[in-house]
């Protein structure tokens, strides 16, 4: 089982690398789109349907600093695809270089439950949480931005801030009354 | 000049005159047109040039070409020579060789298509393979048919793309595609290149042969029912080709059908019943044209 | 801190969390107060906490036709509803039904003079509201009584003698409401949480802003989520034994371009059956429980694997891909968007019980 | 001007929507120039109508006129109604030579020979369709030309198409088909929608199938879209390798039209976490319904896009590849029902 190393290349000059992981391959390009669109540091995205990463490109894939999980809250299949990916990752990883970013969390057919399962999951593994539109422009530009600064301090680019650190801050945490039923 | 002024009226023709002597004055017209002669002297001096590499690179192209026939053929030491030889420098050597190697590859294509070659390719690990019939009508491609079949338990025909007034389930009974499937994609071939060969025909005669009509026609096009018109006298004849073998080009049967049965006793016709059944269709109107026979 | 890191406490899983947060991580609650804690989701802290339960009493059949006013139950039971929430009512009284019938009457008239655009919306004139409470139509003492609203009226090209026609009704019911919740409404509260409509969009509008303004209460869509259509579908397999269900009919839409919809009819007794090999292995577990006594939500989903494993089986399309949409059998039919028919009486208690739950839950406290 | 004629016309003409009036009329040739010129389609159907009864009482249009009419009509907007496929099987030898006029002849003459009172028009379309409009009548009632059956076939090929028909008319019309187009039997193709062109289209398969290929596929070309070199898709091979199987499976580009698929199962039930299903002897049964607006693109999406796992199922790639959307599915291959042995586990 090869897993994705955090560490085991040597970063760029002024460069971020990103891996958004959806099952959908949907929101990933708009969003890959709109994240190289940043003049600041030089971002690489790497696009992927699931965990592992095919062999062949460990050559040229630069070093991730950010994996970034986008969970379609209306598709059952896309939590279980993004849950059976996270055994791929090196658990160097969870120290603040990997997000979840969910999608679609409005909808009115979504059970509340699967909200609950992802926001545990996240809460587990001490990730950030994030939540984004998908359908609007101003959506993708949101969420964009969101994840350009999570990447520029996992990257290390950004001054007296660590991965380590800002993720204390963001990391998604339960409630704690999330498993008590409220009727009977 | 006259012309304009006459068109235009004269503000046009002043306007005109002005333009003309501001141009004038700009440019010195004896200058521009020595330079214009100097200018031309280059560019055919470079046209020449162009030419000169060109030939020489269609030599050194040509020598590639045999040395790679023969390499093919002979033993691997002689390549090595060639290799020497060839290295003069080898930027150009290198884009030749490919260019050699392009050709070489077109021509084996080529005689592949020529001497009845099937594409085929291995499918599912090896469970199945894809045969591809390409058809073709004088030195024109035209569609390709692909065969899908299982290996497995018997060979069997699971997909194809060939059209469904082509037997293809009775071709491959009769042919017995089990013992001899050369046989049967002989056959086949020979059904869809006819076949494709009467649509082109028919197709043909529609673009060039603006003044027959086309009465009826089917999807396999081995039934054709054409009107022509008799130059002077306007008459009008009926031509029924049947083409009831389906492997071949030509009709096996023609008919015309007219009022004035006096026409089609005639020789010049029943030279044409001749000619239809002999010549590509499209080709024999084409002489009936000339003869004057048609309209 | 620099502004980009502004974005990054702007994502709203913080708003959720802050308030749970111990007092010493002060800087949290002020990055709170600047931003506002509006959660995306409209989640707040307290409602985190309400889930669908987890496990629910087998639906026994009520035998309710005993109880309920036939002529009532007939129109409950013919009926496609649609369903809404209501926050609880301020000083709703029973008792005063007959003067609430006049009111809406006369509110109903009103708006139609005012707005003669609408007008094409129905073509009645001389609305008569109706309501009344139907008898029977609870299950514990702390649920109220079920309200049934009834809009008659003359058709426009009417002959005199012809009689009027319902043209509009509803209702607002309460069924197995949490207890907890129900004693905690201060004392002026009626709740009646579920409501559902059946009628032209219009007047469904013009009873509901009659109502907000009456008893300041608010009312809002209630759709079927996907674990309550999966519910429904155990709950109703659950009833084959005693009232058949002639077939349980599901319907997935996949998000494929074009859409693609995917209609599952399972043979009744096979469903059942299957129902049943899902149940035993539970059974065999704690077997100190009473017998059929709850069923769980593990079971529910156990029943719904085996249906797409064995639909993937086949087709080796993988329908946790799309979303249930629609669940029919005979015993009643869900649509996500909240519309539901139930065609039996016997098992109205339990399916009411469920969207009594959802309808508390969607809630905005 | 008979009664029943009038009546055709305005079921006719209430059938036909008001922008297709005016260009179905143009092509008939009932009308007279001046006619034609004095009709105002802006005017409402119900005074359309009336000015072309008006026109049928002053030409003396007769049935057969209105009839050609509605074959017009039909022809020009055949995605209307259900249409079923039929399988012409074992053809004689001289089923290929079979052409136009000899089938009208042989068509009507063997249909009059079994029924009575019916009247078959038959017109010869530009795509070398031949269409056959039926009005059925019995010994003792006269053709009703308020519910024509029509058939389309397209002369050397085994397949018909038909809309219209009912179970008693079936075996009649079998009868003729088989006669006049020189087979032994025919048969139910098992594949039926709303649209004619689409199943034309998939029996015929006229559409873009996809085989395998040594070739460099002209699939990736044509996907190679200008991607910012700063974004790369790490299994660009094998979501490229699942578009390739989901075109073979399905086709490319435009897919005709199929609007649903049905299945009825009636298989054992497999689940190894699952001991008493599993080892019951029953069949599990079930249908399974599949609809879109374009079913075998849906499909075709679901298997590039991994819904459906590569290579696609048989059942599923049967569609397009048996040219057929109703399956009966059962475990064991004997007995009549069993149309399809299914053979994953």
């Amino acid at each position: 089982m090869s897993s994705l190393k955090p560490f085991s290349k040597l970063p760029g000059l002024n460069t971020a690398n990103i891996l958004l992981v959806e099952s959908e391959e949907q929101f990933q390009q708009s969003l890959a789109d709109a994240l190289v669109e940043e003049t600041s540091v030089t971002v690489n995205v790497r696009l992927a349907k699931s965990l592992p990463l095919p062999l062949e490109n460990e050559e040229s894939r630069p070093r991730i600093d950010l994996v970034v999980f986008i969970i379609n809250l209306t598709s059952e299949l896309s939590f279980q695809s993004a849950d059976a990916s996270l055994k791929y990752l090196d658990p160097g990883y969870f120290l603040g270089k990997v997000c979840f970013l969910v999608t679609n969390a409005r909808n009115a057919s979504v059970p509340t439950e699967r909200l609950d399962t992802v926001r545990k999951l996240a809460a587990s593994l001490h990730c950030p949480l994030l939540f984004a539109e998908d359908q609007t422009p101003d959506g993708v530009t949101n969420a964009t931005e969101r994840l350009l600064t999570i990447l520029k301090v996992a990257a290390g680019l950004v001054p007296l801030a660590t991965a380590l650190y800002l993720s204390n801050l963001t990391q998604c945490t339960v409630p704690l009354d999330i498993d008590q039923p409220s009727f009977d | 000049m006259e012309g304009t002024s006459t068109k235009g009226g004269v503000l046009s023709l002043l306007s005109l005159l002005e333009v003309q002597a501001r141009s004038r004055r700009h440019v010195p017209p004896q200058r521009s047109r020595v330079k214009e002669l100097r200018a031309e002297a280059e560019a055919l001096r470079v046209r020449r040039e162009q030419l000169k590499t060109e030939i020489q690179t269609h030599q050194s192209l040509q020598r590639l070409r045999t040395s790679l026939d023969r390499q093919s053929t002979h033993d691997e030491e002689e390549e090595e020579e060639e290799e020497e030889e060839m290295d003069e420098d080898s930027e150009n050597s290198q884009l030749l060789k490919l260019m050699a190697r392009h050709t070489r590859v077109k021509d084996l294509l080529l005689a592949h298509h020529l001497i009845g070659g099937y594409d085929i390719v291995k499918t599912r690990h090896g469970k199945g393979v894809c045969v591809s019939v390409a058809t073709a009508y004088e030195g024109v491609c035209l569609e390709t048919y692909n065969l899908e079949m299982d290996l497995k338990p018997t060979l069997r025909i699971c997909r194809h793309n060939v059209p469904p007034f082509v037997p293809l389930s009775s071709l491959a009974e009769q042919g017995d595609m089990q013992t001899d499937i050369r046989a049967f994609l002989e056959t086949l071939s020979q059904h869809l290149n006819a076949f494709a060969g009467r649509k082109q025909q028919l197709k043909l005669v529609k673009e060039q042969h603006k003044t027959i009509e086309v009465m009826e026609s089917n999807a396999l096009c081995s039934i054709l029912v054409l009107m022509f018109t008799v130059p002077k006298t306007k008459t009008a004849i009926l031509c029924t080709l049947n083409y009831s073998d389906h492997t071949a080009c030509l009709p096996a049967r023609v008919q015309f059908e007219c009022d004035v049965k006096e026409i089609l006793e005639s020789t010049e016709w029943r030279k044409n019943c001749s000619l239809l059944m002999e010549t590509p269709l499209h080709k024999a109107l084409m002489t009936m044209k000339k003869m004057g026979n048609i309209v | 801190m620099e502004p980009p890191h502004n974005s990054v406490v702007r994502t709203p899983l913080n708003s959720v969390i802050v308030q749970r947060r111990s007092k010493s991580k002060s800087y949290r609650q002020s990055y709170r107060s600047c931003l506002g804690a509006a959660s995306r989701l409209g989640l707040t802290p307290a409602l985190t906490a309400r889930r669908l339960n987890t496990s629910r009493r087998a639906p026994k059949s009520h035998n309710i036709s005993e109880k309920v006013n036939p002529e009532h139950l007939a129109l409950l039971l013919k009926t496609e509803w649609k369903l809404s929430y209501v926050s609880p009512l301020y000083k709703f009284r029973h008792t005063q039904l007959k003067s609430y019938s006049r009111q809406l009457s006369a509110f109903i008239a009103a708006e139609k003079q005012q707005g003669l655009a609408v007008e094409v919306e129905g073509l009645q004139s001389g609305f008569r509201v109706t309501l009344s409470v139907v008898q029977g139509l609870t299950e514990t003492d702390d649920d109220a009584e079920t309200v049934l609203i009834q809009i008659h009226a003359n058709p426009l090209f009417a002959r005199q003698d012809e009689p009027q026609r319902s043209v509009w009704s509803g209702w607002l019911t309460c069924i197995n409401g949490n207890t907890d919740y129900l004693h905690s409404l201060p004392k002026d509260f009626t709740c009646l949480p579920l409501c559902g409509c059946s009628g032209s969009e219009y007047l469904s509008g013009l009873v509901k802003s009659w109502f907000q303004q009456t008893f300041d209460c608010c009312f809002g869509p209630l759709e079927i989520n996907h674990t309550s259509l999966q519910w429904l579908v155990a709950l109703w397999t659950n009833c084959h034994m005693e009232s058949s269900l002639q077939h349980l009919k599901m319907s997935w839409t996949l998000p494929v371009v074009p859409p693609l919809q995917v209609t599952y009819t399972v043979n009744p007794q096979d469903a059942w059956e299957l129902w049943c090999s899902v149940r035993a292995g539970r059974q065999e577990e704690d077997e100190e429980e009473e017998e059929g006594g709850s069923i769980d939500i593990k079971e529910v989903m156990r029943l719904m694997q085996g249906l797409k494993g064995h639909f993937f089986r086949h087709f080796r399309l993988d329908l946790s891909a799309g979303s249930l949409r629609q669940v029919t059998t005979a015993l009643g039919s869900a649509k996500c968007n909240g519309r539901i028919k139930i065609s039996n009486s016997r098992y109205m208690i339990t399916t009411l019980t469920l969207l009594t739950e959802c309808a508390l839950l969607k809630m905005p406290i | 001007m008979e009664d029943s004629t009038r009546r055709v016309l305005q079921r006719l003409i209430r059938r036909i929507p008001t922008p297709q009036l005016k260009t179905t009329l143009e092509k008939w040739s009932g009308m007279t120039v001046a006619q034609r010129g004095s009709m105002d389609y802006t005017q409402t159907k119900w005074a359309l109508t009336e000015k072309l009864l008006s026109l049928c009482e002053e030409n003396d249009w007769t049935t057969k006129h209105i009839t050609e009419l509605e074959m017009i009509y039909v022809i020009d907007n055949p995605n209307q109604g259900m249409w079923h496929g039929f399988q012409l099987l074992d053809p004689e030898d001289d089923a290929h030579s079979v052409e136009l006029t000899q089938f009208k002849e042989q068509f009507k003459s063997h249909l009059g020979e079994l029924v009575r009172h019916v009247s078959v028009k038959i017109k010869k379309h530009t795509d070398e369709a031949v269409w056959i409009r039926i009005a059925w009548g019995d010994s003792f009632s006269r053709p009703n030309h308020l519910k024509p059956t029509y058939v389309v076939h397209h002369l050397q090929t085994p397949y018909v198409f038909v809309t219209g028909l009912t179970s008693k008319q079936k075996p009649l019309l079998s009868q003729a088909l088989v006669l006049s187009t020189r087979h032994h039997t025919i048969k139910d193709a098992n594949l039926s929608g709303r649209k004619l062109t689409a199943i034309r289209d998939l029996l015929m398969k006229q559409y873009q199938q996809v085989f395998p290929t040594n070739f460099p596929s002209p699939l990736a070309e044509k996907n190679e879209t200008v991607s910012n070199p700063k974004i790369e898709r790490e299994q660009a091979g094998p979501g490229a390798h699942r578009h390739q199987m989901a075109c073979e499976a399905f086709g490319d580009g435009m897919l005709p039209q199929l609007q649903s698929a049905v299945y009825k199962l009636e298989t054992k039930f497999k689940d190894h976490t699952n001991r008493t299903m599993t080892e019951r002897d029953e069949p599990f049964k079930c249908i399974v319904k599949f609809e879109s607006t374009n079913l075998l693109e849906s499909l075709r999406y679901c298997a590039a896009s991994g819904i459906a796992s590569t290579p696609v199922t048989p059942l599923l790639s049967s569609i397009p590849l048996k040219g057929r959307n109703y399956f009966v599915i059962t475990d064991n291959g004997p007995g009549p029902s069993s149309q399809m042995h299914q053979s994953q586990n």
